[in-house]
Order: C-alpha cells, then structure tokens, then sequence
C-alpha cells in the first residue's frame, strides 16, 4: 500500500522492451525530466528498454527528455499531436529518416482517448477530424444532423508523470499548467509512475484539493528540485 | 440430514462478512455495496491496508461518525454519514465511475436476488410492480476486477438463490466470480458453481439440494469455518 | 461578464414550461435547495415553469426539493439512477399512478451521459447495462472481444447547481462529497444557475484549486447559509 | 486598377488582428490560435472583457511576463510563458477540451493556408514531404461557436487563399465562418463568400482577381477602415 519508491532507478526499472509508455507534459510543463532520464541511463547501461512506444503531446525537445530517448535509439514510434517544436531535431531526423513511426492525432482526440482508456470507454465520437485524412478508415456517423468519427481508446503499459505535492497512498496535485496530460495518463496505464517535487504522509493534501486520487498511482518517487524541460532546452542541455 | 437445520445453523449476514473480508488483501481498493456488504468494512483484518471507495466520489473512508456528528456532505452511495482517513479525496461522478469502470478497482462487493452458474447477477429488481431502481450496481459488476455476492443462500421461502440461470431482470451477465454465502463458499469458472468451503455440519447432498444448479468440485473442499462470537 | 444575480427569484426567472432542468447533488449533499423552492414559487404563483424534465440521481426525498416539486406538480418526468430513498412519497405516487415518466439511467452511465454533452462526445460505448433490460433498444457492439452498448449524451437546457466558494465570473469549489454531479451538469447545460455560499472577487479561489471554472457557469447567486436537504428531510420539514 | 498595390497597400498582420478585435463582444471566451492570431488579444478594445483559453488548460490568462519574470510551468499552447489574470483557473487536457469540443468557447480563430467558399479550411498542411504536425486545431473548427480565420487575402507568390475548395489537406469541413484578410472582411454563408468590407483603396475588380472564387454581396459593403497607426 506504501507506493514509495526509494529512488529513480527502481522507479523505472520494470519497464520492459516493447512497451507503450504515457509520458507526461506539454512542452517543457510537466515533464518527467527525472524519470526519463533514468530510463535513458538504464538503456545505455542494459540495452533496455528498446522499441518504445510513446505518447506525449510533443514528439521531444532539444537534447534532453524524450528527444534524449529518440537519439538513444530507445524509440520505435510515437504517437502525438504535435512533433514540431522549436528544437525537434532528435524526431526530425528520425522520422524523415524512415526510422521512427508516428501516429498524428488531434490532441483533443488525444487527450480523450486517453481519458476513455482511463474511465473504461473503449469508443466514443467526435467531431474531431471529420472529413480530414486523419480520419481514414474510421468509421463515421451522423448523430442529430452533424457528423462524427468513432475513436477507439488509448491504453499504455506504463505511464510517467510529474506531480507536485504527493503522498504516500499516491495523491498528487500539480503546478499550475503542467497539471495538462498528466492526470489523464496516470488513469490510463496499467503501472503509473509519478515523481513529485514534494512527498509527505496521507493527510498532507486536502481531500478537497486532490486533483489526481491514489488509486491511479503505483508507485512514487521524490525528487526534490526536478528540472524543468523549457529550461534544460534553452540551455542547450544534451542529456 | 445429519440433523443440519440451514434456516438455524446458516450464517448470519455479520458471519458471511466476516469470511469476505478475510479474501480481501492488503493494499485493495474495494467498493462495498450499500446495505449488507457495507458491513464486510467492519472485519478487515489487521493489518490490511484497505482503501473503501464510493459512488458519490469519496475514495478512503472510514467508520460512521458517532450520533450528532454527522455532517450530510460526508456520505456514502448509501447516503449514510462517514468520516474520512488520512490520505482521502474527494471528486465527481464522472471521475468516481472511471474508476469503477476503468478497472481500477481490485473488488465489488455486492447482494443479490439470484446469481446464475454462468455468473448472471440479478439484484436489482424483481418485479415490475414497485418502483425501479438500479443506483451503480450495473456500472459496478463491469468495472471491478473481481465481482463478489455475500447473500443466504436461499431465499426466505427456501427457494435457491444460486440457480442455472436468473429469472429475475438482470444487473450484468458473466460478471460474478464469487459467491459467499450463508452455508458455502462457491466461485464460478467457465459457467460452473465450483465449490471452495462449505460449513463443515452441511452434507454435501443437503448442500446440493439447496443449489439450484450442479455444485462442481475441484479437489478439496474446505470447511467454512467462521468465529462463533460474530 | 459579471454573472452576479441579486437573489433566488431572478435567478430561475427564465426557465421555461418544458424546460430540461439537471439538479445536482446526491441525496441530500450538494442539493440547491433554495433555487428550487425558489422555482416552486414561482410555480405556485404564475403556474410555471410547467411539465419539466427533471435529471438528478434520484428523485426527491421527503417534503422539500425536488419531492416538492413532484408534490406541487410541476415535474413530468425523472431521469434518474435511484428513485428510491427513505421517504420517497413523492416520487413514488404519482409514478405508481401513472402521473410522472421515469427514465432509469444506471449512475455511472447517467454521470458519463451528462459529461459527453458538456464534451461534445455525441455517444460514447459502456459495459454498463449490457444484456440487460436498460439495454434494450441501445445498439451493441463488440470492442477486444468484449460487448458494450452505445448510450447518447444527455443534454439540459438548465442546470441548477450548488457550490461552496464562488466568485463573479463563475468559478467554483464544492464541499466535500457535495461535489458529486454538480460540475458535470454544469457543464451539460445551455444555461447554469449556481448558488454558493460564499462568493467572492475573481482571484479568491486558487486557480489550481478552481472545480468547474466559470466557462460553465452563466449565473451565480449567493445563499450564505444553505439549507441541507438531509437536515431537512429528517426534521421532516414541507415546503 | 487605380494604383492599389496588393503587396504594398494590404493591411499588416497587426491591422488585420486589430480588426478580428473589433469583432470579439464583451464576456466571451476565446482561443487565439498560435501565432499570428495571438496578436488579437493586444488590440481588445477597453471595456471590454474577454477571457482566453488555451488548450493546454489554462483559462483567463493575460499578457506575457517581462523577460526573465517567465514560469515554464504557466504557458500557452504556443509554449510561450504567459501571466494569469484574477479569476484564472487550471484544468487538464480532457477538461481542456471539453470546453472546445463541447461548444463553450464563443470564438476561436485560426490562421489559414487556404479557406473555401464552403467553409472548409485548410492549416495543418501543405504537402507530404516536411513532419506532419495538427495539434488542437482540428478539434478547435468543430467546437466554438464562431471559427473565424486571419490571414493574409494571397500567398506570398500572389496565389488567391479564398478558394473555390481547398487543394490542401483539410483540417475541418464547413467550419469557417468569418475571414479576416489583408484586403477584406468576408463571411461564409450557405457556401458562398460573402463579401462585408473591403479596403476603400481596392476596386471591387481587383479584389475578385486575387480570389479564388466569386465574391457574393448581400446589400452594402462596408469599407475596411483600421487606424493608420497600428
């Protein structure tokens, strides 16, 4: 019941080969820059884990985080809504490349995807893309006089995210806007791991103000000062 | 019949909790459906950790408070007044459904009127005279990732409450995986009521005669054995 | 942009004969008692609004609330989990008379239902209810070798609502367990009328601490002490 | 052609944004796009009260901090740093989008690499070769009430952007109903453009040449007056 993790390296290391992995954050906010950064260290260490699949927003930024994981190799595909950014050469390269697959989805559909997988709703339909030649092959129905596409949920294997305040029982709150995909895909995994800036007892949130309840949460780490992803990337950081 | 009387020597409803509560490991979380069920909270053993969730968006309550503590924003699905733990959150239906409904729960406890050896539940209506209603039991037999009934296990005319198949409306089909009731002990794999624990003064023929479909065997049966000072 | 309305009466003054009105709270928790009795006034005097529709998990309780506007017989039909409760009179006679609709919804898929409107998800699958009486009608299919059904989204053109500190553009916490469907309905509705019962300046709720933010709320006035409907029932008060 | 140079005499992105701006009533909730349509919020005209949403959940933000001040946990979906307004709130992407999608955004508008008479707008994509990127575009056409697009009323190579039906990959279909150009302020009406305002300096002639479909007019066309000084 105590889902504390002692230190970043067990943290992520059940993560095998293969798997689909949520990663948390939009830009730089609310990246697990910590966790992935072990999983980076595991790999070169180990040669695992290898042929990842990620879900993120972005498709990485820059020379640290998943771009990081990109350029190690660890990385078969990734599925996201938006792979440009200002640094996007690890994904770039790769992808024009021919070496790394991509799922484009519109990140509301994202976001919902991910919410259904969490919430046990295996389709549901939007408007989202209607029309449009992210929507081929996906069946389309006419409710009320408008068209909709029928989207299928986004399940993961294991998800990283990056809270605020936690507590031991895996209560998490976020910082202001880096709360985004983080909530969602720690419903949607079937192991969530969370690094949180501050860790204390059950008791330490108010039930109130809990944005993410423990039951979605398997294991939790402290890392008392995490690096903000924005930031490493105006540095010019390579991880 | 070896003198076994099973409206007098069955369990009661606190005896049936009890042994439900034993299969509940540490570290679940557990939705426990209102009325009887709610009462399986009450024998957790010791040192188990168990976290108790509810529809109406609580996750980690605890005990009724005393008599004129009540605070009637602090209830449960039951709409009966709880206190909180430590470690306690608060959010919406839609959330609090996810959870059930997304798998997040390791067990459901609920009644039932008639669970079939297909593990068919129905437990929410018998006739169509009185009013239905149905709360989150159907949300709740989907979503667990373990379905158990505590119920007698006849009904107050003698009538079997675990049959071949329920003719009373259904809750969900296929969903129950286990069945504690006041004599036995029985969990359903691949359509059969297979016998774990029966109460040790019960033959197994008087058993037999009480079920509404064939008991099946998988080696041992246990005594279902529970604390007489419940 | 100030969404401030001075008192109760001016508050439900708009809904209209017919209108589908969403009533948060769950029993007695989070129940807007006093827009209600302040729309049965209404009622009483000029005879609408009439022959609502009203959506809430159950069906009134005692002799106030929603019980008092089935008794006072301004209520057609019932959308509604759980039309049983303690002292369900109300309710009861005149569904046994044939005088009021029910539409029984299972919970979780009436909180789903009510939370696709205010996404814009038309329809969405369920296990819920599959192979049961509730499905009949619903299409059914199967996802990954399980079946669901597909339940439509369910829209109101009010929802009146109860929150603990609001501030005048609309933003909203929830004591406790009163949270219940309050923010959902808010969201599902053309028109949401909150009280609160403390109301403040925009700023004086912690944004990371906002519950419905005030995009889904079109009204709000302050009732500082509101009653409980619990309280209510067991003094066993009428309105 | 009376001497109006398209490329010379058009209005600059900051004279379109501030025109869009004139549009934009008080109370209403907006998403700007990233990028040029960003620019709007500087031109709201005092008195009025508007509250932006981005799709990265934040609602009622404001100006961006003075370099150095910035947060990188409090951005828009540009990935700028932004500052909060009293009365902001935080929400995640789900909650996010259910503004979107469920139609509670009065207005949002987008940028265009092509718009048609239909609707249809094209902004996602231009061909197959460079990495494909969408974003919350798609889903922001089909959900707030008003889709109006910026742009410029031509390409840079002079290629007409109102289009009979768009040639590139389409981001949403019938979605668009305003456009605010360069030359002209042009609604969407049953699948015709309907010309509102145009620069005074323009002959109506040469305004048709440089689109790429028939511009309807349905009673007075007003003139595209915006201050000099913008």
């Amino acid at each position: 019941m105590n889902k504390l993790c002692p230190d970043l390296v067990a943290a992520v290391a059940d993560i095998p080969d293969g798997a689909t992995v949520m990663i948390g954050g939009f830009g730089g906010s609310g990246a697990p820059v910590e966790l992935l950064h072990a999983l980076i260290d595991r790999f070169r260490a180990t040669g695992h884990p290898a042929r990842l699949t990620i879900v993120n927003n972005n498709a990485g930024n820059g020379g640290i985080g998943i771009a990081a994981m990109i350029r190690a190799g660890m990385v078969a595909k990734v599925i996201c809504s938006f792979p440009r950014s200002s640094n996007a050469e690890a994904f770039n390269e790769k992808y024009l490349a021919g070496e790394i697959e991509l799922e484009l989805v519109p990140q509301g559909t994202l976001a919902e995807r991910i919410r259904a997988a969490g919430a046990g709703i295996p389709a549901f339909y939007t408007p989202t893309s209607y029309g449009t030649e992210l929507a081929e092959g996906k069946p389309a129905e006419e409710f009320d006089g408008r068209m909709y596409v029928r989207e299928r949920w986004l399940k993961a294997d294991f998800a990283l995210i990056k809270g605020q305040q936690g507590d031991t029982v895996g209560n998490l709150t976020y910082r202001m806007a880096a709360r985004n995909f983080n909530p969602l895909m720690a419903m949607a995994a079937d192991r969530t791991i969370a690094q949180v800036s501050r860790l204390g007892e059950p008791g330490c949130i108010d039930p109130q103000q809990v944005i993410t309840p423990g039951i979605f949460v398997d294991t939790i780490v402290e890392v008392p000062e995490p690096q903000q992803e924005e930031v490493l990337v105006r540095m010019g950081v390579v991880y | 019949m070896s003198g076994f009387n099973i409206m007098e020597d069955k369990l009661s409803n606190a005896q049936i909790a009890w042994r439900a509560a034993q299969d509940i490991g540490d570290g679940s979380y557990v939705n426990l459906g209102i009325g009887f069920p709610e009462m399986i909270a009450r024998f957790q053993p010791e040192g188990r950790n168990v976290t108790y969730h509810t529809e109406n968006g609580v996750l980690g309550f605890g005990k009724a408070p005393a008599e004129g503590d009540e605070d009637w924003d602090l209830i449960n699905a039951g709409k009966k007044a709880i206190t909180l733990k430590p470690g306690a959150s608060f959010f919406h239906h839609a959330d609090s459904f996810a959870m059930v409904r997304g798998g997040h729960l390791d067990l459901a406890v609920l009644g039932a009127y008639q669970v079939a050896q297909n593990g068919d539940l129905a437990n929410w209506r018998v006739g169509s005279k009185s009013v239905p209603a149905v709360g989150g039991a159907m949300d709740l037999v989907h979503g667990a990732k373990r379905v158990a009934v505590v119920t007698d296990h006849v009904t107050r005319d003698g009538a079997p409450k675990l049959v071949e198949s329920c003719t009373f409306p259904l809750t969900g089909l296929g969903c129950v995986t286990r069945v504690y009731s006041s004599l036995a002990v029985v969990d359903i794999v691949d359509g059969k009521f297979v016998l774990r624990e029966k109460l040790p003064q019960i033959p197994m023929d008087a058993l037999q005669a009480v079920t509404g479909a064939r008991l099946h065997s998988e080696g041992q049966v246990g005594d279902l054995i529970v604390p007489a000072d419940i």
